[in-house]
């Protein structure tokens, strides 16, 4: 069955991915054009032509370091790589995958810590309210990172331009929400 | 004819005149807003980035909601909300296996038949057939026509003007008065969703950007995103200080720009409430 | 009562790995007329072959089944070996166990079950075959070179020195090419004219060629030995016979900024041209589209500083026919403009080029004089960037194969680049250097050892343009992908080759098949390069896949020699598997009623109406009837014959109703 | 229950279609037993009273394939083909044949793959659909008793 798109000739963690993300991590020619077009690649400890290369190895070493990379976190799905790649490899998709993976295996690099609170406290406001309350979610996100002084000259003039409500709008069906997010947290 | 309107959580809070400009732009042209009820959020970076699942089951309650709502088209102005609503509804269509455990998940009926429209593309269809005579106060600027990621990308998903050097809202600028410069960082990554937790990335990433359109003669920048907009206006201070210069062009939305042109109250199109100071 | 012999082959284990030949040959033995069925390792070998002829005479066979390979492959091996025997080699047929069966099944029963059914049907077709005879067809011995580049030129030149005729057709208005545009050809670095142009003269010199310019096929009719092609001369406007090619009218021509496609844009000609200075031939054309008399009705300044008075703005096309009993196509290829580059800006910045225009940038012959200057100012680049694989190896582009000359090419632009720009510094973003090919891997080592080309493994993300500069942005993917961004002053992009345009309908035109990128296929990728699937149609160069120069060279005098083999005959022996109208004994003579809607549908018009006379020449009766000449036996006219007048050899209804009868029902 | 293993008839061309399972051969790649070709030289010469005749005979379904449009070796022979095929299927629909037992493709010789999927998807759907009883009645072919599942 060689049509199969989640029949993958990888093993490991190239191989997983490409069964539940149709990503084929042997595609990947190392031609580096996701690594030169990417805005953050000089942030990350690996650019995505190197995570592709340490996927394509099937060595649980590297497999072990590209989970724990900082590179996932700070990629922001900006999907320059994607729209670029001569192989037509959706990395971004990849890198959801390895971050949702990184959660669940408690892997997560240190330094990301930052990025993973502000994503959870986003989701955290959506679970309660629908929406992303902004000022509930800043206060969550900073009791998370205890980072409180950081953007704190923003409140006065984002008050004044009306640009912060103080009470949230809540969504009426909040169980429809709350069951949403029980059924997708589901362990599978 | 009555359109759909997903603001998206941004639209009612910190880029409330993009919501506010779409909706005078709308008004002035006799385009009926109706908006979803009850929406809920598209769960942006945050939710693709920890759960996939959820990230496919929020944007299709927002749709589902539309359907019952008997909307058959949407308008979604927040570029980022445009993206996450495209991307499911393409790879629902895609796979009738996910389709099936979303529509599970959320308990609601979706068909995947409502037409997304992104603002541009909003603007295209109802107010440039209309424009004729309606420019009163030629939008006689220099402007940067600044399109970010999710408008344009991914191609396969979205179709939606070219990847790189995209022209749709130049030409739209075009017919209000405005002269778009040609520039290099059109389609490059403002930081987007690091902006609070990674202020210093987004500092450079949207300092290339602003210094670009400064160097090559821009008077303002034009968005189409609310993350866009307050990156490189709520964020002038990072950028300004990562540039090493002081740079002051204002960053309006396609909307107030064309509502400006047409004459609208400055009020109206929210401008009083941009950090910087919208001059044009 | 027929005698079949089955045959079955094991092809050492690539049938019998899952195909139970011993069983196939013992059930098959079983059937209803078969003389002898056994299984053997290698039916082509010459052992093999003995068998079989051993058997014919043995056993007084009539009809021979080898269960083998693809017909594709054997059928005229084991057909000889029959004729040899005494059999009518039309008498022997294959089943395709190894392509159709055992390659593409596991070892299963099942696959066994098929392998029988698949030789039971053949065996019941052999109980119905008819002895056949060859057809005879004279050869005409004229070839038909189509393309005036490096490759047509040298078929040409060595079909004409085999003592044969040649028509060379051209659509530009010089033959030459490509490699006429090269500054310099890797890897000896000597001049691409010096080269070129002698052979160009000797073309237009030789007894044996003719030479038509501006000239393009129009249609073809016809097979092998006996084509029939009609060619449609354009319209040059200019008398040839009575012009000296003194080019007064170019200086004259008041249309002076038509972009040169000679100098890929870079220069500019005249409405009334010769595209380069050795030109071949060295007589000028208008261009119609563009001359301002043919558009504004008004100029003809040309005509009045003629001074032989050659200028003929009512010449029309001609369309000549002539018959040429073999072609070669040597139509090339074109390379990807810049505009094909959303990444690289579209192709809006004039100093962002393709490899082919650095080529004229770097002749001497060129816009430049040969001193590479980027086009939008004129300054000498102090650093250049060369970006390999543009558009090559990119699925996404569509372009997923290598176009293989760039990683030279762009070493030797590098190299002439250093050499001329004395403290320059160039980049080369490569993927992989492949340089297979005599000399061309040192070539490229030069080039970074001695020339000092700075090679940077990594595809180029983006191109754009500040302050004057082109910022190209990369990777190193030898250095961990760590990002390289380069202030360029010029970047040359090594765009892939790819087929000409109408390049397809040239292949529909002539029966060829071609490849999903439009490159003309050859009839087998080891064995038969330079052969067509249409007997008599040859290939030459890079209309079959980018190819550099030796290899067309190489390519060219390989179809040159295809050609001076099939001349060397006076007749040739086609497959006698054409159609027949079927005739019988007064007073109904056919059972064909007369309707020829066989007519309409024969795309060869190779039906005719025969009239049927009485003794006293009377008509009786009007029937159908088959130029065997002119038959390919597609057999299109047997399934629109109402009455089943019409049966086509090889095919006819006996044959293939019993194949599917037998196909379903086993024994 | 062994699984229904329908008896499939294609009938091909011999310059793209034949040409192109060769190529599925020389490639290796793996489809289902089920189909067995016959050669013709080219889908023009493909007469549909053939094609009845494989019901006839027994057959579950039927593959037709040439040259793409305009890729025909005698230029031709496919349109007329695919016209005739347009015609016989009304007529079929008007007889009672199922037509989804009529499979119409062209196959280049370059596309082994194509070759294998058409192969395998056709055998996947007859299966699906399941012999074809009606047809073998009236015919008066055996119908055999294990193919009911």
């Amino acid at each position: 069955m060689s049509s199969d798109p989640h029949h993958s000739v990888i093993s490991g963690l190239g191989g997983e991915i490409q069964e539940h993300t149709e990503v084929k991590v042997s595609h990947c020619y190392q031609c580096g054009k996701c690594s030169a077009g990417c805005p953050l690649s000089d942030e990350m400890d690996y650019p995505p032509s190197l995570i592709m290369r340490m996927l394509q190895t099937g060595n649980p070493e590297l497999e072990e370091k590209v989970l724990r990379s900082f590179s996932i976190w700070v990629c922001l799905t900006c999907e320059m790589c994607y729209a670029r790649c001569p192989m037509s490899i959706d990395i971004p998709k990849m890198m959801d995958y390895l971050r949702e993976k990184a959660i669940k295996e408690k892997k997560t690099n240190p330094k990301a810590k930052q990025i993973i609170s502000f994503h959870k406290s986003f989701l955290d406001s959506v679970r309660y309210t629908g929406k992303m309350y902004e000022v509930g979610f800043y206060a969550d996100y900073k009791t998370r990172t205890l980072k409180i002084l950081d953007d704190m000259m923003l409140v006065p003039p984002m008050m004044k331009r009306g640009k912060l409500r103080i009470i949230p709008e809540m969504i009426k069906d909040r169980s429809g929400i709350a069951s949403i997010f029980r059924k997708t947290s589901k362990k599978k | 004819m009555t359109l759909g309107f997903y603001p998206g959580c941004s639209l009612k809070g910190s880029s409330r005149e993009y919501a506010e400009s779409v909706l005078a732009v709308a008004k002035a042209f006799d385009i009926q807003i109706q908006e979803i009820k009850d929406w809920n959020c598209c769960g942006a970076t945050a939710a693709h980035s920890l759960n996939r699942e959820l990230s496919l089951a929020l944007p299709a309650r927002v749709l589902s909601l539309a359907e019952k709502q008997g909307l058959t088209e949407i308008v979604v102005p927040c570029a980022a909300c445009y993206g996450r609503l495209s991307s499911t509804q393409y790879e629902l269509a895609k796979n009738p296996e996910l389709k099936a455990r979303v529509a599970e998940i959320n308990g609601i009926e979706y068909n995947g038949t409502t037409t997304i429209l992104n603002v541009i593309q909003m603007l295209d269809k109802y107010v440039t057939p209309k424009l004729e005579g309606r420019v009163v106060k030629p939008f006689e600027h220099k402007v940067a026509c600044y399109y970010g990621c999710y408008l344009v990308r991914p191609h396969e998903v979205l179709n939606f003007d070219r990847v790189e050097e995209p022209q749709s809202m130049d030409s739209l600028m075009t017919k209000v008065g405005a002269t778009p410069i040609d520039w290099a960082f059109k389609t490059e990554c403002c930081g987007a969703s690091l902006s609070i937790s990674r202020t210093s990335s987004v500092g450079k990433l949207s300092g290339k950007i602003v210094g670009d359109a400064f160097d090559r003669g821009a008077e303002a920048i034009i968005v189409a995103c609310p993350m866009c907009q307050s990156n490189l206006d709520m964020r002038r201070k990072e950028i300004n200080e990562y540039l090493g210069k002081k740079i002051d062009i204002p960053v309006l939305y396609v909307t107030q720009a064309l509502g400006l042109a047409i004459g609208l109250d400055r009020k109206s199109l929210g401008l009083q409430r941009h950090f910087v100071k919208v001059t044009v | 009562m027929a005698k079949i012999g089955v045959f079955i082959c094991h092809c050492g284990e690539n049938i019998s790995a899952t195909v139970d030949c011993a069983k196939v040959a013992e059930v098959v033995g079983k059937y209803d007329g078969v003389a002898i069925s056994v299984d053997y390792k290698y039916m082509c070998s010459d052992p093999g072959q003995t068998l079989i002829k051993k058997a014919i005479v043995e056993k007084g066979l009539t009809g021979v089944v080898v269960a083998s390979c693809s017909p594709r492959m054997h059928e005229p091996t084991f057909r000889k070996a029959c004729a040899e025997a005494g059999l009518n080699p039309y008498m022997c047929e294959m089943a395709n166990l190894r392509e159709h069966c055992s390659w593409v099944h596991e070892k299963s029963e099942a696959t066994t079950q098929k392998a029988i059914d698949l030789v039971r049907t053949i065996v019941e077709k052999v109980k119905h075959n008819q002895s056949l005879n060859a057809i005879k067809v004279p050869v005409t011995k004229t070839a038909l070179v189509i393309g005036g580049g490096i490759a047509g030129i040298q078929a040409s030149l060595d079909i004409a020195n085999s003592g044969h005729k040649v028509i060379l057709i051209e659509k530009d208005p010089s033959i030459g090419g490509h490699m006429s545009q090269l500054s310099e050809t890797f890897p000896t670095l000597d001049c691409s004219q010096c080269i070129l142009t002698p052979r160009m003269v000797e073309v237009a010199q030789h007894p044996n060629i003719a030479l038509y310019t501006y000239a393009e096929l129009e249609s073809i009719d016809g097979f092998i030995g006996n084509f029939k092609v009609k060619i449609r001369k354009k319209a040059k406007s200019v008398d040839e016979k009575i012009c000296t090619g003194c080019g007064l009218c170019t200086t004259k021509c008041p249309n002076k900024k038509i972009p040169s496609e000679f100098n890929e844009g870079l220069g500019n000609r005249t409405a009334i041209y010769v595209p380069f200075p050795q030109a071949v031939p060295n007589k000028p054309v208008i261009d119609k589209t563009l001359c301002t008399y043919y558009t504004k009705g008004k100029c003809k300044i040309c005509e009045k500083f003629c001074p032989t008075h050659a200028i003929k703005f009512d010449q029309e096309d001609e369309i000549i026919e002539v018959p040429v009993g073999a072609i070669v196509l040597a139509t090339g290829f074109t390379v990807k403009k810049t505009n094909f580059f959303p990444e690289y800006g579209y192709g809006k910045h004039p100093d962002i080029v393709t490899g082919l225009q650095f080529e004229r940038l770097a002749s001497a012959s060129g816009p430049t004089l040969g001193e590479i200057r980027r086009p939008s100012d004129g300054k000498i680049p102090e650093t250049i960037v060369f970006v390999a694989c543009a558009g090559s190896r990119d699925e996404a582009k569509g372009i997923p194969y290598c176009s293989k000359i760039c990683c030279m090419y762009t070493a030797k632009h590098a190299m002439l680049y250093q050499h001329k720009v004395h403290g320059g510094k160039s980049y080369v973003f490569y993927m992989d250097i492949r340089a297979g090919g005599k000399n061309y891997d040192e070539f490229v080592r030069r080039a970074i050892e001695e020339d000092g080309v700075n090679y940077i493994r990594g595809r180029v993300s983006r191109v754009y343009e500040k302050n004057g500069k082109l910022i190209v942005k990369g990777a190193d993917t030898l250095l961990g992908a760590t990002p390289v961004e380069i202030e360029a002053d010029m970047v040359v992009l090594a765009t892939a080759g790819v087929a000409n345009e109408g390049a397809e309908e040239l292949a529909q035109k002539l029966h060829v098949s071609y490849d999903p990128y439009h490159f003309f296929a050859e009839a087998h990728p080891k064995l038969k390069p330079v052969e067509t699937n249409t007997a008599g149609i040859f290939l030459a160069g890079a209309c079959q896949a980018p190819r550099d120069i030796p290899e067309s060279v190489a390519m060219a005098s390989g179809a040159a020699a295809k050609v001076a083999g099939l001349f060397s005959q006076d007749e040739l022996t086609r497959e006698p598997l054409i159609a027949v109208v079927n005739r019988q004994a007064p007073p109904v003579f056919s059972s064909c009623v007369g309707c020829f809607l066989c007519m309409s549908a024969c795309p060869y018009h190779a039906i005719e109406k025969e009239e049927i006379k009485n003794r006293q020449g009377e008509v009786i009766k009007t029937v159908a009837k088959v130029n065997p000449g002119l038959c390919q036996g597609c057999g299109t006219c047997v399934a629109f014959c109402r009455t089943k007048s019409i049966d086509i050899q090889g095919y006819t209804h006996e044959e293939v109703y019993s194949e599917v009868m037998a196909l379903l029902n086993d024994y | 229950m062994a699984e229904f293993e329908p008896k499939i008839v294609a009938f091909v061309c011999n310059w793209c279609t034949y040409a192109g399972a060769d190529l599925t051969g020389t490639s290796r790649i793996k489809y289902a037993t089920n189909v067995r070709i016959v050669r013709f030289p080219c889908t023009g010469r493909i007469d549909y009273m053939l094609l009845l005749k494989a019901f006839d005979e027994g057959a579950d379904g039927i593959i037709v394939s040439g040259c793409h449009p305009n890729d025909c070796h005698y230029t031709s022979g496919n349109f007329h083909a695919r016209r005739r095929w347009m015609t016989f299927r009304s007529m079929c629909d008007f007889m009672g044949i199922d037509t989804r037992r009529i499979k119409f493709s062209w196959v280049s010789a370059a596309e082994g793959a194509k070759w294998a999927d058409i192969v395998n998807t056709t055998v996947a759907s007859i299966r699906e659909i399941g012999p074809y009883d009606e047809y073998k009645k009236v015919a008066k072919k055996p119908v055999k008793e294990e193919n009911h599942g």
